[in-house]
């Protein structure tokens, strides 16, 4: 299942063996005491790599991010067996503000903006781990990546739901983290933008060397980035590979993808009948 | 909290999902709470009957602010202006137009209903902490409303009361008033539980939970911010009436801020937002005292005392243990008494399974 | 009409309504870091006043030392304080935290007690010459100090939230604490912080008062008597709390002077900011200086 | 068998600085009267204390669990429990010495035929009542003004919380202030915390009132008074009878000077006085060095706590059965009743079964203080004469009929 | 696709009178007056301009989408239309009558029903009590005969309503969660609650603000389908604004595109795509799922 991941054109740029630089191993996840959501879910994220995670609504991807990043305690939930490895050391049972210090930031679910601050004190925060000299230059490579943002000198809370995307995002680039992990970023935005997300995400990953962990719903978008990715049912890994061998099959391309080959099914005339999955 | 229905019970209408009581033997426990309370002035003295009273009649108001701020999400410290006002308009009442005891007390829940209706009014437009202490205003206000109005409440002399009397029927004693208490406890919870499985109990909580999408359901905000203050007091001010006829004697100086955010200790303590829990919120605030003060008592004289030197300090330390009681408790429990209750029966339904 | 009276009642609301403000706020403090309003704000005054008081009088400490001792004690006070009790309730819901306060409130009220007992005591003479005429009104000496205090932690204070990025992590704290330790911002050291802060504040006010008044457990009241201060301010606004303190100051006095000389119904003085208070939230939901929720979908 | 008597006391509320020394007077008391008199014909009196911390419906609820001990009287406390317990003392024939001295319950038979003033048969006070000693501080204010020469119509206002306590001489100050010839000034209202009343001070000199009654507690007393210093006021304060007194005037200082305020003893600590040896003792039971200072509510809790001892000694005597009814009667069976060997201390009291004034003469006493009084005890500061009491006068009123239960 | 591209041809196909769809029948007949019209619609905040002179028009029974890049004021042409917003100038008329000024709360009453861009759900009620707050201004007891229960109808009532929620919940298909708490639940399905929240009004017309967001294929499938029987079986109006160009392609009538507060284009989805302003503004140019438009897709 975690067989070391074979490289992918698509991230040229980390040829080299990638150590993992993430791994999860085989971690249970509880809320409120009683709820079973993650059974035994296990993946690895090599360094420097994008690393794709898809999965159905509530098969539990935002769960598996927020117990890498410690925020699932947030949410009276708990990692009641496995263990988490970042550069080798165990962060489970870490505290979450301690685990972005190590170089772990999440772009969450549903953007999270601070609404009643204005954008820019939004990106500052973003930076509030470090203490370099150059935050304010990296604040305009944030404006430079989403110009839109520099002219929204209002509070943060009024700004559209994809302009919050795009401040969400900012925010965790203004972090400087060594591995991003992103609840569906391109939630909500056009698809122009939704584009240059992507285009983002893959520069940041080229130019900068962040290793990402990206949880998307727009599959075929992620697969492209992505070098290897895991496909996720009711709290497991039911799938994993290369992007290219997911993209190729033929189960991720029916429940994924949409359409086999070139051809795309209409949304109009749906069958009403479903075709099991096969890994279930 | 699906989970906690035990598995094997299948409800055939919609009419028996929709119950208060999920199964059979809640709601035989309750009849059998019940029969066991009407049975309690054979075994209690006076002491332990006046604690039921007590508790039953915080329990009522607590109910009231329950509604306020577990369904509606609006802090109130003012419930204990409001408990006193149920308390003076059920004495003036009777002495001023020798309406009979037994009316009063719902007649005086009305007249709060209303006040409660003028103080809820700027809740239409205020919000969280703001409302929270602009009731505080409505507090001092009305404590000074009945320091001053000599006619209605007897001024800062305060007003006694006519025991309570239905057909010849006299209640001036715990062993008789508890059952008039019993009974506006068994009318006013349900009533509050049957309310929040209708619509307008719903809306309270849509509103609390989300005003803009409440809105956009048809809900009237306006209404039903001012409309859940005019049921909390409508409880309070039955719960006061009834406190008044208690103690034969109302005067202002029960009525402060303490009371108040006793009232909102009781809440909390009970569980936000559960309608059994006001009832069990309201008897840990008045049993902690007592039982702390038994502590105390059995301290007094004893070996502890005495290496300490504990002397009248020792009133002192029962303050602080209450103060310490309700910290510890929210640190312990922080979704109150229901949340607990609630595991006990699910521990006992799965018994001996529950492991 | 007597203008004089007038004159002297509105300069004493100024300087009354300067030290509520104050308490105001290391109010608005705590509640910028984490919504709660603190029913135990009042005690924090009555602790400092007792602590400098205690170390006054038992240890002959002179008055600067003793303040500043006062401060110090109040720092770790408030971080304990936020350990012992106030860690444990983070993510739980805010009106339990406000629940905690009030039994914060009753345990100190009787810790005090227990400690220092019953009585009022009297706050050694502290300035040479203690009182001096400010426009023919005689006035506490300590009671500029306490103008000139908090001016200074006024200034202070809009500096720390507006520029300073532990301000920013307050503010987002408040907001929302999973998005704030999202970011890297550890939660309970913001509330820590607060707390200390907070409680070193209000301690500033509880020596002012105490020396003008003596040491007595009744001095928590001031706890309540600000809470109008805090929210005509509007309950965020640290500029608003000063004001507020002073618009409730000077509607004490010009409420007694109305009385006094109209209408002697005797209580305005004390329940005139509230009807104010009233009146104004319905004008300014937010207070005059709050910042109103974002109400967008 | 111990006969259970019940002392509801206020050691941690809003009263407690003046529940303090009383309570413990009583407490000491009773210890002492068990131990040195052997209790009430040989049986010791197990006496129940509870410090209800100001709050009447714990004292309710303590009044309830005690009826499941038969107590057949209560030392109690404040006016707004005293008031609530009213109808279940008479209920239950439990006689009641409380430290709320309101003229409401005075009314013994309830035949004044005043609005809200009912029957208090089982309700007794060691002391005059607050009206009364209101009374006799303006007759001796009339006096005062006179001999001072002052001109005109001197002005009295009253001053105090708008709550049962301080008001509940108010009215009956101001008709007989009125009556004597004084200008009555609208009241002026502070609170009963401590505060800043500046504001209260700049009135009542811009008044130009003369006397001024202060109605609360010494925590709010002592504000006003310290305010009034700094502001410059020149009146003539009288305190109320829990208003004033050594802890006071160590808080307020010099600005406690001069202020005039009723004592119910016959004597104050460190005065001599027949009496005095077995207050001392009393005094040894809590404080075996003997060398604590006793504040004037200790010596009125010693006087309370007595009657209720020797009622229930009268109750007692000849076999009799100490019930609540008799203990009542003992209370009528003695004229200028002092209790046994505390002459000079306790000061006479007469009840009659339709009259409870006990007392109707009222001495007033000035507190004087000299220099700095925060550093030292009451105890030094008494010694050293930085502070003083000072007797002024004893005023002797009229049993009039129409001030009965006012 | 193509064939059936022309929205008056496609227009509620098999009105089903055994449907629990009140309106039904409504759309039938001579082409009527349009449900909804906005009329020279602006609007400012301070400085921004969330919307410019936007004018449109929907038809009875038609599936419409709104589209345009982030920012470009379609949630705020929403929120006027359900009375979160009130437009600086100009007017919003609904079934002929004009809403402009009418208070959000009676605009459910007039059938109009919505859901929410970034969720609105009430959090702590359970699924089935976030639905029957749907049916809100449907019911009639009151607080006062709702507290004795059994007594006066109210009981009778929740049970007739109850069923008519039950339904709702079958078709959206979100029986297991019913009792689960709103707030618990994964991003999808609280969309789909949300869904059902708005159908249990008995909407006329419907405002999706972006229904899809956040779902991967299959359920974009599956909502999609849930789309299209509530406009054809239910017989609703639906007004959707999507990001996702090929469920706006194949599900709606007609299109409308904003950008920077004005309208730029609207028409059949084909006609809307081939604009190149459209293409340049909105999808960025060679974009891979025009491709896929263009595309006759499989039925
Ligand atoms: N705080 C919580 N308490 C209880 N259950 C929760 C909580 N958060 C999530 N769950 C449950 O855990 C499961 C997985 O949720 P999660 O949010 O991880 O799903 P997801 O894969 O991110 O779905 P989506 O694509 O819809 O975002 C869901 O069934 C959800 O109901
Ligand atoms: N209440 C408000 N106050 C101030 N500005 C607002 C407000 N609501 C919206 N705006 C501004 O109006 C513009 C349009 O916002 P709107 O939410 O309508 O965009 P949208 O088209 O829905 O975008 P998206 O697809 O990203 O959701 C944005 O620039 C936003 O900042
Ligand atoms: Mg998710
Ligand atoms: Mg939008």
């Amino acid at each position: 299942m975690s067989a070391a991941p074979e490289t992918h054109p698509a991230t040229a740029a980390a040829v080299a063996p990638a150590s993992p630089l993430l791994e999860v191993n085989n971690i249970e996840v509880v809320y409120n005491d009683v709820i079973l959501v993650l059974r035994g879910l296990s993946l690895s994220v090599p360094q420097g790599r994008i690393v794709a995670l898809l999965g159905a609504n509530g098969a539990g991807k935002s769960t598996t991010l927020k117990a890498i990043s410690g925020l699932l305690r947030t949410e009276e939930g708990e990692v009641t067996r496995g263990e988490i490895r970042f550069a080798g050391e165990r962060i489970d049972g870490t505290e979450a503000h301690a685990i972005v210090r190590r170089g772990i930031f999440q772009v969450m679910e549903g953007r999270r903006i601070i609404a009643d601050m204005t954008c820019l004190e939004n990106l500052r925060l973003g930076a509030f781990t470090r203490s370099d000299r150059e935050v304010k230059r990296d604040i305009d490579m944030v404006y430079g990546y989403f110009p839109r943002l520099k002219e929204r000198t209002g509070l943060a809370g009024y700004l559209s739901g994809g302009e919050q995307q795009m401040l969400a995002i900012g925010r965790a680039l203004m972090a400087r983290p060594k591995l991003i992990l992103m609840d569906e970023p391109s939630m909500g935005l056009s698809p122009l933008l939704v584009k240059e997300v992507f285009g983002i995400i893959r520069k940041l990953n080229e130019d900068l060397g962040i290793t990402i962990l990206l949880v998307e719903q727009n599959a075929r978008m992620a697969l492209s980035v992505a070098s290897y990715g895991y496909v996720m049912e009711q709290g497991k890994v039911v799938l994993d590979g290369t992007a290219a061998a997911l993209a190729d099959n033929e189960d991720v391309k029916e429940f994924y993808l949409g359409g086999h080959g070139a051809e795309r099914k209409s949304f109009k005339n749906l069958k009403s009948y479903k075709r099991r999955k096969r890994w279930l | 909290m699906a989970s906690m229905i035990p598995a094997g019970v299948y409800r055939t209408s919609y009419r028996e999902d929709m119950t208060i009581l999920a199964t059979r033997n809640s709601r035989l426990a309750l009849w059998l709470g019940i029969l066991l309370v009407c049975a309690t002035p054979l075994v209690f003295g006076r002491y332990e009957l006046g604690l039921l009273v007590n508790i039953g009649i915080m329990g009522i108001a607590a109910l009231g602010l329950n509604i306020l701020v577990g369904f509606t999400g609006q802090i109130s410290i003012g419930h204990a202006a409001f408990f006193g006002f149920g308390a003076f308009a059920s004495a003036w009442l009777h002495e001023r137009y020798h309406v009979p005891v037994a009316l009063c007390i719902p007649l005086a829940g009305l007249m709060t209903a209303l006040v409660g209706l003028v103080f809820g009014a700027p809740a239409a437009r205020l919000k969280g902490l703001y409302l929270a202490i602009a009731t505080l205003a409505a507090q001092f206000i009305l404590e000074d409303f009945f320091a001053r109005a000599q006619w209605f409440t007897g001024g800062v002399a305060g007003r006694i009361t006519e025991p309570f009397e239905i057909l010849g029927w006299r209640a001036d004693r715990e062993e008789t008033y508890l059952y008039v208490v019993l009974a506006w406890v068994i009318i006013m919870f349900v009533g509050a539980s049957n309310l929040m499985r209708t619509r307008d109990g719903r809306a309270l909580v849509a509103v609390r939970d989300h005003y803009l999408s409440a809105e956009v359901m048809g809900i009237n905000l306006a209404y039903y911010r001012t409309l859940s203050f005019g049921i909390a007091s409508l409880y309070a001010g039955i719960a006061g009436a009834l406190y008044a006829h208690y103690l034969l004697f109302v005067s202002v100086e029960a009525f402060n801020i303490l009371l108040s955010i006793q009232f909102l200790g009781m809440v909390i303590i009970g569980g936000l937002g559960s309608v059994a829990g006001s009832l069990m919120g309201a008897a840990f605030m008045v049993l902690l005292p007592e039982a702390v003060q038994a502590l105390a008592d059995a301290l007094a004289g004893g070996a502890v005392d005495r290496a300490l030197r504990l002397g009248n300090s020792i009133s002192f330390l029962r303050e602080m243990a209450i103060g310490a009681a309700i910290i510890l408790f929210l640190i312990f429990e922080p979704d109150g008494l229901a949340r607990r209750w609630r595991l006990i029966k699910a521990y006992w339904k799965l018994y001996p399974y529950s492991h | 009409m007597d203008w004089s009276l007038l004159l002297q009642l509105t300069l004493n609301g100024l300087i009354v309504g300067a030290l509520y403000g104050v308490v105001a706020m290391s109010f608005v403090l705590i509640y910028k870091a984490s919504q709660v309003v603190n029913f135990a704000q009042g005690e924090f005054l009555l602790v400092g006043a007792w602590v400098c008081w205690w170390m006054l009088t038992d240890w002959q400490l002179p008055f600067w030392a003793g303040f500043l001792f006062t401060l110090a004690f109040m720092t770790v006070f408030g971080i304990v304080l936020q350990v012992v009790v106030l860690r444990p309730l983070i993510g739980e819901p805010v009106i339990s935290v406000i629940m905690a306060t009030i039994g914060l409130g009753i345990f100190f009220q009787a810790l005090m007690k227990w400690i220092f007992g019953v009585f009022a005591k009297p706050f050694p003479p502290i300035f040479a010459v203690d009182q001096v005429s400010v426009l023919g009104l005689q006035v506490q000496t300590v009671y500029l100090m306490s103008l000139g205090i908090s001016v200074l932690i006024m200034a202070g204070f809009a500096w720390f939230f507006t520029a300073s990025k532990h301000g920013l992590a307050m503010r987002a704290t408040a907001f929302d604490q999973q998005v704030a330790q999202s970011l890297g911002v550890s939660v309970p050291k913001v509330f820590a912080m607060s707390w200390a802060i907070s409680a070193v504040v209000s301690s500033v006010a509880g020596v002012v008062v105490g020396v003008v008044n003596g040491v007595s457990s009744a001095l928590s009241f001031y706890g309540i008597k600000v809470f109008p201060a805090v929210i005509l301010g509007g309950l965020d606004s640290v500029v608003g709390a000063v004001l507020g303190g002073l618009i409730v100051g000077l509607l004490e006095n010009w409420a007694q002077y109305l009385d006094a000389q109209w209408l002697n119904w005797g209580n305005m003085y004390t329940i005139a900011p509230f009807y104010a208070l009233i009146l104004i939230l319905l004008v300014k939901p937010y207070g005059l200086f709050g910042t109103r929720n974002i109400e967008r979908v | 068998q111990p006969i259970p008597v019940g002392h509801i006391m206020d050691l941690s509320g809003a009263t407690s600085d003046v529940g303090t020394p009383f309570a413990q007077g009583v407490n000491d008391t009773w210890a002492w009267f068990n131990r040195t008199r052997n209790g009430v014909s040989g049986r010791q009196a197990d006496v129940k204390a509870f410090d209800y911390g100001y709050q009447a419906p714990r004292a309710v609820s303590q009044y309830q669990a005690w009826s499941r001990d038969r107590i057949v009287a209560i030392n109690g406390w404040g006016t707004a429990d005293t008031e609530a317990l009213v109808r279940f003392v008479t209920r239950d024939k439990i006689p009641y010495v409380s430290g709320s001295y309101s003229a409401a319950l005075t009314d013994a038979g309830g035949k004044s035929g005043r609005q809200g003033v009912e029957a208090s048969p089982f309700n007794f006070f060691y002391g005059p009542s607050y009206s009364d000693a209101l009374r006799a501080m303006l007759i001796w204010a009339a006096e005062d003004w006179k001999a001072k020469g002052g001109q005109g119509r001197p002005k009295y206002v009253h001053m105090g919380a708008n709550h049962p306590y301080p008001n509940s001489p108010k009215a009956a100050g101001e008709a007989l202030a009125a009556e004597l010839g004084f200008e009555v000034l609208p009241a002026i209202v502070f609170a009963l915390t401590p505060g800043d009343y500046t504001s209260q001070c700049l009135t009542l000199r811009s008044q130009g009132a003369n006397y001024a009654y202060l109605g609360n507690t010494a925590g709010s007393n002592i504000s006003v008074l310290r305010a009034c210093q700094t502001a410059g006021v020149n009146v003539q304060f009288m305190g109320n009878v829990w208003g004033m007194d050594e802890n006071a005037m160590k808080a307020a200082g010099a600005a406690a000077n001069g202020v005039v305020f009723p004592v119910r003893t016959a004597a104050v600590w460190g005065q001599q006085a027949p009496g005095m040896v077995q207050v001392q003792a009393i005094s040894r039971v809590s404080d075996q060095a003997g060398n604590a200072y006793r504040p004037v509510h200790y010596l009125a809790g010693i006087c309370s706590a007595m009657l209720v001892a020797e009622a229930m000694e009268t109750a007692a005597a000849n076999g009799g059965q100490v019930t609540g009814e008799r203990i009542r009667d003992g209370f009528y069976a003695r004229k200028d009743w002092v209790p046994r060997g505390f002459e000079g201390v306790c000061a006479p009291s007469n009840f009659s079964p339709t009259d409870h004034r006990g007392q109707l003469a009222v001495s007033i006493y000035r507190a004087r203080v000299s220099g700095d009084t925060s550093q030292g005890s009451v105890a030094e500061l008494m010694q050293a004469g930085t502070m003083r009491l000072e007797a002024v006068k004893t005023v002797t009123l009229d049993r009039r009929a129409d001030w009965l239960g006012w | 696709m193509a064939a059936d591209a022309s929205p008056t041809a496609v227009a509620p196909a098999r009105p089903d009178p055994t449907g629990p769809g009140r309106h039904a029948g409504e759309a039938q007949g001579p082409p009527a007056a349009p449900i909804l019209a906005a009329e020279h619609v602006t609007l400012r905040f301070g400085g921004v301009r969330a919307l410019t002179d936007v004018s449109f028009e929907v038809r009875r029974g038609e599936v419409f989408s709104i589209i345009g890049p982030n920012g470009a004021g379609k949630t705020s042409m929403v929120n006027c239309i359900s009375g979160r917003y009130r437009p600086t100038e100009g007017a919003i008329r609904f079934d002929g009558k004009d809403i402009t000024r009418l208070p959000t709360r009676k605009r459910a009453g007039i059938g109009i029903g919505r859901t929410f861009q970034n969720l609105a759900l009430f959090g702590h009620m359970t699924v089935l009590d976030n639905i029957m707050v749907g049916r809100h201004h449907l019911l009639r007891h009151g607080f006062w005969t709702g507290m004795p229960y059994w007594l006066l109808g109210a009981q009778r009532e929740e049970i007739a309503h109850r069923r008519e929620v039950e339904e709702i919940i079958d078709f959206l298909e979100i029986q297991h969660v019913r009792k689960a708490t709103a707030g618990t639940l994964s991003y999808g399905l609280r969309k789909r609650v949300e869904l059902a929240r708005a159908v249990a009004l008995k909407p006329k017309l419907i405002l999706l603000d972006e229904p899809m967001a956040g779902m991967n294929l299959e359920e974009k499938e599956d909502m999609a389908r849930f789309i299209l029987d509530l406009n054809e079986e239910w017989g609703m109006t639906v007004l959707m604004i999507e990001h996702d160009m090929g469920v706006v392609m194949d599900i709606s009538h007609r299109v409308m595109v904003l950008d920077f507060g004005r309208k730029i284009a609207e028409g059949t989805p084909e006609a809307v795509l081939a604009d190149p302003h459209v293409r340049r503004a909105y999808l960025g140019e060679a974009d891979e799922v025009v491709h896929d438009v263009d595309e006759p897709a499989v039925a």
